[in-house]
């Protein structure tokens, strides 16, 4: 078993895909399906695979590890693979078939995410994460929302830029790309110029996950586009790149100079992003930046030094993609102001699904979400330094705020007065109901999750694991 | 307002690259590195002459099949934004007789160099991206020379698809073969020679049709669009 | 000699960005651009990287400043003289 | 040695300069088509700065010709640059479609006027990530 298949399988699919649906459309119909499904099969015979022989490395061209580009294959990678394929997969139930374009682009999306964390190369993942933009950029077109799109492009690309100046950097003084091979170095990078590259490397990234002072496309976008793209933005590519940040801070920044920069980041997205939920007269809206808040919680756990950290990270990043792309797909009967949700709350299958979401996010025990703070503020509380105590506060605070905005939605849905809108589809609610039966799924088996989670966070953060393979 | 917080950003950002620069200059950082490795290795490993192709499609075979993938996203996507032109789209005028004949006799030289370009790819400065690119111009300067036969793009994505799913399938016989993706298959030869390098000038064959026919689809539609 | 090479074709290739910037004529900024791109692939020259160089004249100075011309025309800035 | 250190400073301040320039045209200008032509600006600059980062004093090109055994330029930047170029392209291919079809549906290529425009549409008021207070209509 061949961890590059992850990433063959879906660019070989999107290649054929055009040629395939002009001789036969049916067959191309079915493509799609059937690579993410063959993806999800390998990629869970990989975890078994890994679980039994301790993580794998794969050279590309068979050249030896830092001259040749590396697949790296542990656990967090798989988990954040399967996440990506699944959902993708679940968005695509219910989708309206024969838009060619559009599902080359979502292959290749799948393909480039999936490299993204399993690269162990720094160009390798400035490519896979062009790839990733550049699909982004176009899947947000699809609607014809192309200003949006536009805007979200240049902002975008002058991210991307200052990543590869980044790369750059960091190849000039050390000479080396492998990340494995810089990890033992770390010294180096801790200079000046090696904060720099870090610096430029996170807006690149940031782009993508959302982070602070380089979000401002999301209301935009994830307004405009369709439900399933900014489910699929917000919900599942977003943590990719922060999962490369991850990756760079655990291999290469140790050191607080780094984790605290990006604390700072992801504080300051928290705070703006829920305020701004807050003042947003738009279902979209209000969700768009209660995903930025939701990832500025992600990147704070992520600067956690420490397994701690780790695990409350990806507990919060993995509750996030089952919630946000679910109240997403929800926003696809009644998108709209606010004002237009009025007596929604007759459709009795949408208010219980987008309760039960709400209150997941907001962090009501015994539902994830809770687990997922939770987690966060026992791993803050334990490191004893100051700047991670007051982390408790915002949480609250967000908290606080969440509440707040749900609320106010869902006072709205329960105001009869003006004629009730028309209550969705059954079929247009598919995608949410898989969303929120995993959720409950995963209620029934916090135990085993958690467990599974600790392995995984902590072969994540020892970094010797990591640099084993190298030769030299 | 604009203005000054950008011209703040960018004296910021000015100050940091002088101040990186000025350390990149005066302190040697870390020696050695992969590049001189690989100086070292890619004629025995690989064959080639050229030892920036070597790279390109032996060591960091990957990132050239992550770029053929950008240059596609980049294509869908284009096609997914301008859609189709509708057939009975007005049309610019046709250049006079004297472009269009040199549009024509231009075409048969402008494929010749772009085949030498790709085929001495692993010999000289050169290879898949240049002489795809001259491809490319092959097919758009007629089209500009004449707007009313406009580029066959049945036949355009075909190969498209076909030279990319061939860089893979290149790829995935080595899989087989040696175990590794992408390594180079069909032994190095005799460095200098032509028929050197292995797999090598198949793969960038394969590039260079890629992108050729990329880069004339996505000229040809820009070209098609309705004002 | 490789030295004025170099301070030449930095001179012509800072001084066109700066027009890039100044011109009105969008027409006018695109041309600048591929002198930016003629000078930027003298320099790779001067640098030893003969492949780049090669590739940033077709691409860069060609087929990227062809795309910008075509959507220049579609959107109505093809315009010769500096008037708006 | 003199040579060299000119080349160095040269292509440096060619690489900032071409950086530099190009940031700017894209926080400040409004025009969409400035900005793309700062962007392509910032792309070059920075494809000059890794080719210099793989420059060596007396130094040739990676080409193994027959008799010659002179030390060559680091390979890797290179590569790494034929990569960047042919992406930037694509990059850019994509934005100008974009602008062709935002030009046909909004006759207005200014940003800010787009970002406006954008809130109106989608009745968001949002302009530049920041929520505006609801006009009262």
């Amino acid at each position: 078993m061949n961890a590059i298949w992850l990433v063959i399988l879906p660019i070989l699919g999107a290649f054929l895909l055009p040629l395939v649906y002009r001789q036969n459309t049916r067959v191309g119909t079915w493509i799609g399906p059937f690579i993410l499904g063959l993806s999800l099969i390998l990629a869970f015979g990989l975890w078994g695979d890994i679980a039994a022989n301790g993580v794998q490395t794969i050279l590309m061209g068979g050249f030896p590890a830092p001259v040749g580009i590396v697949f790296y294959v542990d656990h967090l990678a798989l988990l954040f693979v399967i996440m990506l394929v699944l959902g993708t997969l679940v968005l695509w139930l219910g989708k309206e078939k024969g838009n060619i374009q559009e599902e080359t682009l979502l292959l290749l999306i799948v393909a480039g995410g999936s490299g993204l964390v399993l690269s162990g190369d720094l160009f390798n993942i400035y490519v896979f994460y062009e790839i990733v933009a550049v699909a982004s950029y176009g899947l947000a077109a699809s609607r014809g929302s192309y200003a949006a799109s536009l805007r979200f492009l240049i902002l975008g690309a002058l991210g991307s830029s200052l990543l590869l100046l980044g790369i750059a950097l960091i190849y000039a003084i050390t000479g080396t790309l492998n990340l494995a091979h810089l990890a033992t170095h770390p010294e180096i990078l801790q200079g000046t110029v090696g904060l720099t590259a870090f610096a430029l490397i996170l807006i690149g990234l940031g782009v993508k996950a959302e982070l602070f002072p380089v979000n401002t496309w999301v209301p935009e976008v994830y307004t405009t586009a369709s439900a399933r793209i900014s489910a699929l933005l917000g919900g599942l590519i977003s943590k990719m790149a922060l999962l490369v940040i991850l990756r760079l801070l655990v291999l290469l920044y140790d050191t607080s100079a780094a984790h605290l920069l990006l604390l700072t980041l992801g504080v300051l997205g928290v705070i703006t992003g829920e305020l701004a939920a807050m003042r947003a007269t738009h279902l979209r809206q209000v969700l768009a930046y209660s995903s930025i808040g939701q990832l500025g919680l992600v990147a704070i756990a992520f600067s956690i030094p420490g397994p701690a950290g780790i695990i409350a990270g990806i507990a919060l990043a993995l509750h996030h993609a089952l919630v946000k792309p679910a109240l997403f797909m929800l926003t696809k009967a009644w998108g709209k102001q606010l004002s237009h949700l009025a007596g929604a709350s007759q459709s009795l299958l949408t208010t219980i699904l987008f309760l039960v979401l709400a209150l997941s996010l907001i962090g009501i025990p015994p539902l994830p979400g809770f687990w997922a703070k939770f987690l966060l503020l026992k791993g803050a509380l334990a490191t004893n330094i100051a700047a991670y105590q007051m982390v408790i506060t915002v949480v609250l605070i967000a908290t606080v705020i969440e509440t707040i905005y749900f609320m106010r939605i869902v006072r709205v849905m329960f105001n009869t007065k003006p004629p009730p809108i028309k209550a969705p589809a059954l079929q247009e609610l598919v995608p949410a109901l898989v969303f929120v039966t995993l959720l409950f799924i995963s209620v029934l088996n916090l135990g085993t999750i958690g467990k599974s989670l600790e392995i995984v966070a902590t072969s994540a953060a020892d970094k010797s694991i990591y640099m084993n393979f190298l030769p030299l | 307002m604009t203005l000054l917080s950008g011209l703040i950003f960018t004296i910021g950002l000015g100050l940091l690259l002088i101040v990186v620069i000025k350390s990149l200059i005066f302190e040697q950082v870390l020696t050695g590195g992969i590049g001189s490795i690989i100086l070292e290795q890619a004629p025995n490993d690989v064959g080639t002459a050229n030892i920036v192709s070597s790279v390109l499609l032996a060591y960091r075979g990957l990132d050239t099949l992550g770029e053929l993938t950008v240059l596609f996203v980049a294509a869908t996507a284009v096609g997914l934004v301008l859609g189709q032109p509708r057939p009975d789209a007005p049309r610019d005028p046709d250049a006079g007789f004297i472009l269009r004949s040199a549009a024509d006799l231009l075409f048969p030289f402008m494929i010749i160099l772009g085949a030498y370009i790709i085929l001495h790819g692993h010999l000289t400065p050169g290879g898949g991206f240049q002489g795809g690119a001259i491809l490319a111009a092959a097919f758009f300067i007629p089209i500009l020379a004449s707007p009313s036969s406009p580029l066959n793009h049945k036949v355009s994505s075909l190969v498209e698809g076909l030279a990319g799913s061939a860089f893979i399938l290149i790829g995935l016989l080595a899989l087989f073969d040696k175990g590794y993706f992408l390594a180079p298959l069909l032994g190095t030869g005799e460095v200098g020679e032509l028929f050197s390098a292995g797999s090598l000038p198949l793969l960038y064959l394969a590039v260079g049709l890629k992108v050729g026919a990329e880069l004339a689809g996505l000229l040809a539609r820009l070209h098609e669009t309705e004002v | 000699m490789l030295f004025w090479i170099a301070l030449i074709s930095v001179v012509v290739m800072l001084s066109a960005a700066v027009a890039v910037l100044l011109l009105e004529n969008y027409l006018a900024a695109t041309a600048a651009l591929s002198v930016v791109s003629l000078a930027l692939s003298v320099l790779f020259i001067v640098l030893q990287a003969p492949d780049v160089a090669l590739t940033e004249a077709a691409v860069g100075a060609g087929v990227s400043s062809v795309i910008l011309a075509i959507t220049l025309r579609r959107v109505g800035l093809w315009k010769i003289e500096g008037e708006k | 040695m003199e040579e060299t250190a000119g080349i160095y400073f040269f292509s440096y301040s060619g690489a900032l300069g071409l950086i530099l320039l190009g940031v700017f045209a894209m926080v400040t200008s409004r025009h969409i088509i400035r900005i793309i032509l700062g962007l392509m600006l910032l792309e070059a600059g920075v494809n000059l700065f890794l080719i210099i980062i793989g420059y060596r004093a007396n130094a040739i090109a990676p080409i193994i010709v027959e008799g010659q055994n002179a030390a060559m330029v680091d390979p890797i930047p290179q590569a790494l640059v034929l990569t960047a170029i042919v992406i930037g392209v694509a990059v850019q291919a994509l934005a100008l479609a974009l602008v062709i079809k935002t030009y046909k549906a909004y006759g207005t290529l200014d940003t800010k006027e787009l970002a406006q425009r954008i809130a109106e549409e989608s009745g968001t008021h949002v302009i530049d990530g920041i929520p505006t207070e609801e006009k009262q209509v």
